[in-house]
């Protein structure tokens, strides 16, 4: 196993999370139905098309491609392809995924824990979001805890990802009962309990991704 | 799921091909999917820019045209749009007084226009937001998303339009835009849900004899499920929470009864009779009417009601000339 | 049945209720069901006179006003107005000049306003008649009830509301009805039923994968059911056969996209898109657009397409000055 | 059995038919959804509950009351509530019949067989249907002609009047496999045919409750 995740890896990454949002369209549709507007299967869609595209046309094998070029990159193009409250949010986070990462081209166990938590950081500073409030940050929060705790352990990095991505889901299934603060569901009030997060879930999505990513690289 | 549309993911694009072919008045941006004014308004004056998901029509687009808009940007489909086509918007429509950014208050719409703001900072074009948040169904707190912007919304730009029209400048355009906000409210209603083309289905169910009370207008299921009753009744449970809220009876209103898109005019108009029935008994007296689909969502069945309080200075802006596909009057 | 009602039977009775208090410019003789004008005419000229059953709104009664009609006379639910509505509202609005009956082409309706011109004569109130029936769907025939009046039913309202008001007599106001009815064509399609509010069930069922080829406004079924297509295909289904029955190529035509009620005014704009292509391809050139909901059929969703050849003196009239809640520009 | 149908009988006529039709109000007008506009149940309902008011408030036992200046009422009121295509037939149809009975208070077969044909007329004339048009014609033709004949082969008035609203059901089940070539049901072509007439429909009420009214008063 490596200890450390090159940009290839990076790339397989953001690969299986298009793959994964693709297959699971229908579904995050209709979770987005019971307490939103039943839009997010779409947006995510729409948005990792786009970024898969701009990774079938960017040449990340030559020295000069960096982390973070290509994940402002992808960044902005979710950012720029998604809209609604997905857009912005998955943006910032794959933005400040990518000023952390820097001139990088590949990141220990430790970079990449960085790089999660700035990438965390950017979703709560755009939405305002706290644990609990039935979003998104209610599966990225616990996800980046446990890669933190794992590698305090002294875990290798394939299980550290792997416990983030145990976390995520975990912290996805949390949402079921909480009652929305944020975001559309909100509105609800109280009848939005009872139902999980769409935002959750495909952030529990994004962290499965990475533990594949990494666990096929090793 | 049953739509005269051809691919699904494609209902704006294709959508914005019929409104530039039906409106020489207007100039649709495919690209950025802005539609603008054909002719841009006069320099010195303020621009104001809105734009949402689609699927609201006419709201944004068809509220561009002088006396209201200078932009609308269109999202997908009950999605916010991006801060590309905000900035490609103010950029263009700014005449030298800056642009005021129209949001209603939904988290995406006002991260999006937030990050179109920032970036718009750097051009040396000055933008100011006001985001409208209108509706009681919502309780409102500082904790949560806060209430959303629904109906107002077209009162406010029909209003702050004329405003800027005139040469109100900037600041002054947003403070009318925020008091034309602090004294408007909205209560909604549906009958049935609408169908998001990319979903495929109906965003919730109902049964026939229940309704959603405090419904929004992107087919998010309301605050509450209710049995199904009489319009007169239908009518007290959309304007006892407005009252509840806002004090209309010291100074004239402008009543605002809002088509979501699928129930005939026939029945808001009907509707507009029980409600100015009730308002009369409260003692509320209304100096303007507006009935009809303005700002819709899809194909859903219901209503919404709006009631903004008003001055002379508010009404005179309200009764200003406006020529836009959605309203227009006195041009 | 869900709708925004009290007692089904009292529909139209109600929903005038609210067209008065919505529209300080209308007056409303709620004993007769009749909408006029609150400020008649000038001595001297042509008025207009129309009416059908309710449920197009906002046929006839949103068309009320200066530079279109001077009454309209609501019928129940789809069912013709009464010969003591239509005299009311005649021998009200004449002002020495005549009056032009606008009679769509149903048994009912042409029967109800024969009546009326029969007992108005009578009062020294020349009444001439026009009956629109463009409705390429109905096979025209010497031994059937003959076409459907439908779509250029507005346009022709428009006009010849120009017409009058520029002080065109009578003869000539029949004339140019005629003229306009003769250069228009229309063609409908439905994708869901409409529920008339006294049967309280839909008056069809259609499958969720077909729709109803030629549909007409009152519910009624169309001519063909066929398989759910795309907006692109469904544009091609009306075109042609309007294409078929007249030409277009020798001249500029109005070209109107008519939504029937439950569908979004996004998926109007996206047909109006596909048929401008078609339009474009045909070589048929468009001098002036309409799209929205117009002539509804209730809550039904689907569309119809009007094409109307017209010359610059019908462009003229066109373009006039008009004010009323469903037309509105240049006033 | 009487030879003759006094202004009490013909009040009680009308009164069987607004019976019959409010009634069958639901039934005529899903036949009318089939093929028209879903409206001839509440059309009839209306107008014959207007009828109903009438009778009610008009005194018929004075010697005041003519056949003529009842049934010119009872027709008026239908063409003044009812709309449609069956305000005008309808409301013809009873002020022919009022036209024809004119000053008498009682009619003998012949004359009722008159009046009927000269309503009839009043149909006709104002529709301008023919005889397998698909319309209330069709039920209404035959229901004349066979009373005329029963008249004439000397069968007494009830039989007449029997024979008459056994041809109108007749008249209205022989529209069921028409084409429609008058009326709304026109606009559908070939697609008309299979269903049953809703004017035919309450035509053949008409008939059912005049004969059930002379048979009533014998
Ligand atoms: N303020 C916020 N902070 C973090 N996440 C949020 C916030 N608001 C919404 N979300 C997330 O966004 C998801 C909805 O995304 P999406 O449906 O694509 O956008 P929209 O709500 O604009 O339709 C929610 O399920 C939630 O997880
Ligand atoms: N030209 C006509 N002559 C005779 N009867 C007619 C004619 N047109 C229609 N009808 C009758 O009227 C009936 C429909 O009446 P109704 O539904 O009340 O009116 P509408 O068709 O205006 O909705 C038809 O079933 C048919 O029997
Ligand atoms: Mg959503
Ligand atoms: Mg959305
Ligand atoms: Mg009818
Ligand atoms: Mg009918």
């Amino acid at each position: 196993m490596a200890d450390e995740v090159d940009l290839g890896t990076l790339v397989a990454w953001l690969r299986r999370f298009d793959e994964r949002v693709q297959d699971e369209r229908a579904h995050l549709t209709k979770l987005d139905s019971a307490i939103g507007d039943a839009d997010h299967g779409a947006n995510m869609a729409r948005g990792m098309a786009a970024v898969r595209e701009l990774l079938d046309g960017a040449d990340t094998s030559t020295g000069e491609a960096t982390i973070g070029g290509l994940f402002k990159k992808a960044g902005m193009t979710l950012v720029s392809k998604v809209g609604g409250a997905s857009g912005p949010l998955y943006g910032t986070f794959l933005l400040r995924f990518g000023s952390s990462g820097g001139d990088r081209t590949s990141l220990d166990a430790d970079g990449l824990a960085d790089a999660l938590d700035a990438a965390l950081g950017g979703v709560v500073a755009r939405g305002k979001a706290e644990a609990g409030d039935k979003t998104m940050v209610d599966a990225i929060e616990p996800a980046v805890a446990a890669m933190r705790d794992a590698i305090d352990g002294d875990q290798p990095l394939a299980a550290a990802v792997a416990a983030a991505a145990e976390a995520a889901a975990a912290g996805r299934d949390a949402t079921e009962p909480m009652r929305a603060r944020k975001g559309r569901a909100s509105y609800l009030g109280e009848r939005s309990e009872g139902h999980l997060d769409p935002g959750a879930t495909s952030s529990a999505l994004l962290f499965r991704a990475l533990a594949d990513a990494v666990e096929s690289a090793g | 799921m049953k739509k005269l549309i051809n691919d699904p993911d494609e209902v704006v694009a294709d959508a914005l091909l019929g409104i530039d072919a039906a409106h020489p008045e207007l100039r649709v941006d495919h690209e950025h999917k802005v539609i603008y004014r054909a002719e841009p308004k006069a320099d010195g004056k303020v621009a104001l820019v809105s734009g949402g998901g689609s699927g609201h029509e006419p709201l944004h687009g068809g509220f561009v045209g002088p006396g209201m808009l200078d932009a609308a940007c269109a999202g997908e489909v009950f999605t916010s749009p991006v801060p590309d086509q905000m900035m490609a918007a103010t950029t263009e429509v700014d005449r030298g007084a800056g642009v005021l950014h129209i949001v209603k208050n939904y988290t995406g719409d006002v991260m999006n226009f937030d990050m179109a703001a920032e970036l718009a900072d750097d051009d040396d074009v000055r933008v100011e937001t006001v985001v409208t948040d209108d509706d009681v169904a919502v309780t409102d707190s500082l904790y949560t998303a806060g209430r959303r912007g629904v109906g107002v919304t077209v009162l406010l730009e029909k209003i702050v339009g004329a405003a800027a029209e005139e040469g109100t400048d900037l600041d002054g355009v947003k403070a009318i835009a925020e008091r034309v906000n602090a004294g408007g409210r909205s209560m909604g209603l549906a009958l049935t849900s609408c169908v998001v083309p990319s979903a495929g289905e109906p965003t919730f169910e109902l049964g026939d004899d229940e309704y959603e009370l405090g419904v929004g207008i992107h087919g998010e299921p309301g605050r509450e499920r209710r049995p199904m009753a009489p319009a007169a009744e239908l009518a007290e449970h959309l304007l006892a929470p407005i009252l509840d809220d806002h004090d209309y009876t010291d100074g004239p209103t402008i009543a605002f009864l809002n088509g979501m898109g699928g129930s005939p005019l026939l029945e808001l108009y009907l509707m507009y009779g029980e409600v100015r029935r009730l308002l009369d008994d409260a003692g509320i007296a209304v100096a303007r009417s507006l009935v009809g689909n303005y700002i819709t969502s899809l194909e859903m069945a219901g209503c919404s009601l709006t009631l903004l309080a008003v001055d002379d200075d508010l009404l005179r802006l309200w009764d200003a000339p406006v020529s836009t596909p959605g309203l227009r009057w006195g041009a």
